[in-house]
């Protein structure tokens, strides 16, 4: 691609840059419409239907069908359009951002009490953090 | 003529917004937060503005992907509480100044600046929890407020210089204004948090910390921290720091006046997902 | 790497519009027009661009009162023709080019323009008629077409020093676009005309072949020409002439080249209300 | 006012700037509502109840109810917007522009086609121009 870069090897981290907006742009317009009540209230009634009312993929109805913010993510969604459906949800932007952690509520909660993620190893993809892709997923799974 | 008299800064995390509008504000999580600002709000009481600049990002809220303007001035005689998705927050109508508004926008376009005007907008989050944080809860906020939204969604952000930049034309354009206004600049949104992914929740103290110290002494050095600086060390949604260079590029040092007094600094994580940064800087 | 090849320039008068999807444009008044025309549509046969970027104002089409950007590119991958008043002309949708033209906007945000970015807009006859008189009416426009939107119906409207280092922005960023594409930039709109008030129907012949001598020659000049010059000399809708510079900015001669070459050269009076103007510069 | 205006002294023109947008806001508002054929064809059907639908002040109305477009202009409207009406009545952009100078039809074409108006003794107020304001109305009404 044309566009340069430079931001592409901070892990666990994507940047919503024109091509990310282009790939998500009618999931993102989706998320706008729920900031009217009527279409909360519509989407809450039959969430198939409504997104069949959006020129999304399938894949990106399925990622907002499991609330697979990660995946919404992956497939051009940004966080701020996102939010929406977690208000539509009743959810915070904290168990929003938590629930893309692969660590429970509570895990999440009490990490940012205690000061919050370290940068340390979260810098550049490849350090060893726990944001980096071979400590995924965070938290609970233990196996 | 009008005269900046002070800057102010602050983070603007939702959650404090949701915190006052459910009552919350005394939760022993709350409490230590909104302790830092109560100096802030005696401040603000003691040195009520005539109008407030009030410089924040729209989160998805008044503009969508149909429309991206990377700078919006906000020219109305009122803007609406948005409802971001949980109905609106039950906080005052802004009232605008249309005419310094559009006297700014004037001033700055043919500076170079080339701002979207916008005449209809409602606005979010990121304009009324800094009200809220340095006005309480009133029936009506003090004073007329000017929103000036900046693109810090969708990349490419301006760069800090640009910001800075403009922070310079808008002192100018504010001061060719024929009236005696006592007028603030508010820069709002950061300090570090990122909300996505797997390295959400990312918080840097240390930083953050720098960060205000540079601010308040170096601006130019301030001005000159890349997009990816923030990125790496301050979180995906740090970049929001940049809007705090336009309200900084706005004092009076900046354009060969004294130093300004740091009348009150404060820092605490977390709020929700942030790490909260405060300051109040006043023109001599 | 993209290379500009040329530089078009025509004004946009509905008008012409209006002859064209009437069938008159063989009528005695419209002859001398279309003919002055003739020779740029064998040459645009025969120069086939890749991709145009198609510099235009939108009258209050596309950008109600609500948001009024001063510059703003379209990134969308269709534009559809718009209901002006008299419902949609029956031309072409216009395809876009989403990853130049948001390679483009990168660039030129990271050097300090601050354009409002378009995911969704219909164009109006500032696109379309440029595109009927140098393509006919075909089925299907020959190329993708990038609309750029430059704001001249409120003021404060660019300057046209603001819109001709934008051209110098538009050329660097075009150039560094991976893909060996030909790239055409058309400015259009003007030339001198007035649509309002008494003064309705000014023309100034002298003026504008002037200010064409100019622009080829030394466009610096031109550029330098300030708004009261366009409304005093060229009538209030003269202003339009600023999007020519933006063109102008982007061709090498600007950048350390060679001379362009004048391809064509055209002038007449009048079309409706307006002095049509028109220009072919080819980079050598 | 703060805004500087070095467009004032200009005859016969009034440039579009931040005050006269605010002046005009609903008057311009209407008339980018007639863009939609619906709208049209209601505000053809009822013209008074339709503008009575706008935030516009009685003034604006009469003056749109009178086609009168340069009073439309001195209450903030703008040609660009102003031209949906003369769209909606099928009128042609000249046609709209003759209108503004007290000539008639055939005289403004006719001006037109040979050459348009002169910029001599147009430029500043004072001169001694046709589009001066002690030459008006232009046209027909020699008395
Ligand atoms: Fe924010
Ligand atoms: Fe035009």
């Amino acid at each position: 691609m044309a566009l340069d870069k430079p931001y592409k090897d901070v892990p666990g981290t994507t940047i919503f840059d024109a091509d990310q907006s282009r790939k998500g742009y009618h999931l993102n317009q989706f998320c706008m419409s729920l900031m009217k009540a009527d279409n909360r209230a519509r989407f809450k009634a039959d969430e198939r239907a409504y997104l069949d009312e959006w020129l999304m993929t399938e894949d990106q109805k399925q990622a907002v069908l499991a609330r697979d913010l990660n995946r919404c993510i992956a497939l051009g969604g940004n966080i701020y359009f996102l939010a929406k459906i977690g208000a539509t949800d009743g959810k915070s932007f904290q168990q929003m951002a938590g629930s893309m952690t692969g660590m429970s509520e509570e895990q999440y909660r009490d990490m940012m009490i205690k000061g919050g993620r370290s940068v340390e190893g979260n810098r550049y993809i490849g350090e060893d953090g726990d944001a980096q892709a071979h400590h995924q997923p965070q938290g609970g799974k233990k196996d | 003529m009008a005269k900046i008299t002070a800057s102010v800064y602050t983070s603007h995390v939702p959650a404090i917004g949701a915190a006052i509008d459910t009552g919350k504000t005394t939760d022993p999580y709350w409490v230590p937060l909104f302790k830092g600002y109560e100096p802030s709000r005696s401040w603000m009481e003691a040195s009520k503005p005539d109008v407030i600049f009030l410089v924040y990002n729209d989160h998805a809220t008044a503009f969508s992907l149909e429309m991206i303007p990377t700078f919006a001035i906000g020219c109305a005689a009122e803007f609406k509480p948005a409802d971001e998705g949980y109905g609106p927050r039950p906080v005052p109508t802004v009232i605008g100044h249309p005419e310094l508004a559009s006297h700014i926008a004037q001033s700055v376009i043919q500076d170079d600046f080339d701002l979207t005007i916008v005449n209809k907008m409602d606005v979010d989050h990121g304009l009324t929890v800094p009200l809220n944080l340095l006005c309480g809860s009133p029936d009506a906020w003090p004073c007329p407020v000017i929103p000036f939204a900046v693109n810090v969604v969708q990349y490419p952000v301006p760069s800090g210089r640009r910001c800075y930049n403009l922070g310079k034309a808008i002192r100018k354009a504010i001061e060719s204004y024929d009236e005696a206004l006592k007028v603030q600049i508010w820069g709002t949104g950061g300090m570090s948090h990122q909300l996505q992914g797997p390295r959400a929740g990312l918080i840097n103290r240390e930083w953050d910390n720098a960060w205000l110290d540079t601010l308040i002494a170096d601006p130019e050095a301030a001005a000159a921290v890349p997009h990816i600086d923030y990125v790496r060390e301050a979180g995906s949604e740090g970049i929001e720091l940049v809007m705090w260079l336009i309200a900084r590029g706005a004092m009076d040092d900046v354009a060969g006046g004294p130093a300004p007094k740091l009348a009150h600094r404060f820092y605490h994580v977390p709020a929700s997902n942030t790490g909260v940064g405060h300051l109040i800087l006043e023109n001599q």
